[in-house]
């Protein structure tokens, strides 16, 4: 079966990301494909690089990026809400006059549109939220 | 066209869990996630609305998420099933879509 | 390839949290998929169009005028439930007069706005494909 | 040594409003902002609840965010008072100390 | 300086949000600062103190053996309301048995946790200098 | 008088963080002084430089960090927070071996006790949060 998942909270602050983290990797296992993940909302900041491994906890931001290595996932940033709270790719930065960017390996930046295409193309919708 | 209800918010703290109880019509399911968890527990204040919602839903809870919260699973209002990641990615499959009342 | 029927569930008051304007800035674009596209509100949600919104005291952007909009991207289905206005303290005169032209009529002006019961909308919620929830 | 008890939350929506209005005491104030505003509206369900409170609290609603939401004063409960920002930083000067319901 | 009142208010269960392990990061900071310390817990912050809390399932961090090492930093003063308990099922007995020595009384273990009713919860968080809320 | 804020939010998710500002604003133009702004949680993603100037919207970010120009606020995000979401600045990211910062202009990263701190100081404490 094919998936699109929609991840509209930041790591950390709900257990949404987590959550959305969990199914994926579960419905990976499970032979099913996963189309699309598109981050949206306060979901962006899930694609940031600057983030530190803590000592004795999960770095949400780095497994996404470890997941899409492992299985070539495709992870979407909306750019209209990650304009708004500071998650930028280089092209982006640079568009923008920006003098650095901050996105993880694993995620790219594109339109809303991705989120209906995936829901059009793909058999189900998983919205992870608070 | 079965439909899952993914509901991940205390029945105690929001409507949310409340609002899908009034939405879901017969025959669909209900999984509790995250801190919707401890809605599976018997003998709260919003164990009856759950009990009337199972005459005509089957309604899951995700184990982990229970554990989490330190409610054992013998807690659990009779009839409610766990399951794990695995069983939540078999339900979105076999419903033909789901819901998330965030 | 198929069209797919597409529902947009608003539960949340608008500018305490953004989910009700990042809503709207989907549905603007799913107009352009040529989709099956309902809105709901429920709950809080129907605090999203009602009308008089003034947003001069909080320094936030008045997005209510978009949902009239709404119409010239034929998104007319917009599914108001009864119950949740009414624990409110409103009535469908609080809402504002959202309308469409329909071309299949000589561009006659139409409501968009559709009260439904609980149990209506229950069933409004069982016959859609996609549910997107803010 | 009264206190401001500032309520965010929508009173349909979380419990937060509830909980405030069960723990403030005889003297308090309580001011209402962002989604919180609309549980300053007559004629809801939660209004007897506020009403009640209104008894020895006073109670105050942010202008601002009642009107973003499209609630004219008119429609107000009796007796709460709608403040500014300039208002609510005066409430929280007045009071000894705050808690936010969040 | 005088010494202030410090009232922890925790109102959310574990693990949904981010807030009852960030709370907790705030408590022992503030054990450094000599204030007089108290946390609440009301609403489903009851379960954050609940016994048996298990994450293995969940990915993430068990970090409830922490409010056991909250007396080592004179922490002893956990307010746990009475009704929010009974509303979820839970009573006492659901409770990690948080302890503390007191070293004026021949280092002898005393229980941290005080089960207080919603009215003199009431009581206690008026008669607190500063509320952080969580 | 003399404030300590919490900021709990980050900024459009949740009008917390818009609250707060105003707040802050009312209590400058009053006379009173704002001892402290401290970004906790989600907070600290009101602390970037990264995000884009909408064409018809406010820009939080860039708000807060004119108004701490204008009246040399002290606006200090928590690092044990900032670390887990991914908000550094040029010596913690160096520090950490990160390629790139993102904080902006008037707000600086210390520890909780700067919070506490803060409360001990001031007449009153403010939280803003979800």
């Amino acid at each position: 079966m094919k998936y699109t998942v929609m991840v509209n909270e930041g790591p950390y602050q709900h257990q949404s990301a987590d959550s959305a983290l969990q199914f994926v990797r579960a419905a990976l296992a499970k032979g099913h494909e996963i189309f699309r993940v598109f981050f949206y909302h306060d979901g962006v900041n899930n694609g940031t690089r600057l983030a530190v491994p803590p000592k004795d906890d999960r770095l949400l931001q780095q497994e996404w990026s470890d997941l899409a290595k492992e299985h070539d996932l495709d992870l979407v940033i909306c750019i209209a809400a990650a304009q708004r709270r500071g998650l930028m790719d280089a092209d982006e930065a640079k568009r923008q006059g920006l003098d650095a960017d901050n996105i993880i390996e694993g995620f790219r930046i594109s339109g809303l549109g991705q989120l209906i295409e995936g829901s059009i193309q793909s058999d189900r919708t998983i919205v992870f939220g608070d | 066209m079965a439909m899952l209800h993914i509901v991940n918010k205390s029945p105690f703290e929001r409507n949310a869990f409340k609002s899908c109880l009034d939405h879901a019509v017969a025959g669909d399911s209900i999984l509790m996630i995250e801190d919707a968890a401890v809605g599976a527990v018997d003998g709260t204040v919003f164990a009856d609305d759950l009990k009337a919602a199972m005459t005509d839903k089957s309604v899951y809870v995700l184990g982990g998420d229970l554990a989490a919260r330190g409610m054992s699973e013998d807690r659990m209002i009779d009839g409610i099933k766990v399951v794990d990641y695995a069983g939540f990615v078999d339900l979105t499959a076999d419903n033909d879509k789901t819901q998330s009342w965030v | 390839m198929a069209t797919k029927k597409f529902m947009y569930v608003n539960r949340k008051a608008p500018y305490g949290t953004v989910y009700a304007l990042e809503s709207l800035e989907v549905v603007l674009i799913a107009a352009a998929f040529e989709q099956d596209v309902s809105l709901a509100f429920i709950d809080d949600g129907v605090y999203q169009i009602a009308k008089g919104q003034n947003t001069d005291g909080i320094g936030m952007k008045n997005f209510s005028a978009t949902y009239n909009a709404l119409g010239d991207y034929e998104i007319n289905k917009l599914y108001v439930e009864k119950e949740s206005l009414e624990e409110r303290g409103l009535t469908e005169d609080d809402l504002m007069p959202i309308m469409w032209e329909d071309e299949d009529d000589d561009w006659a002006e139409k409501p968009s706005i559709r009260i439904v019961s609980r149990a209506e909308m229950a069933n409004v919620l069982a016959d859609q494909d996609v549910h997107y929830s803010f």
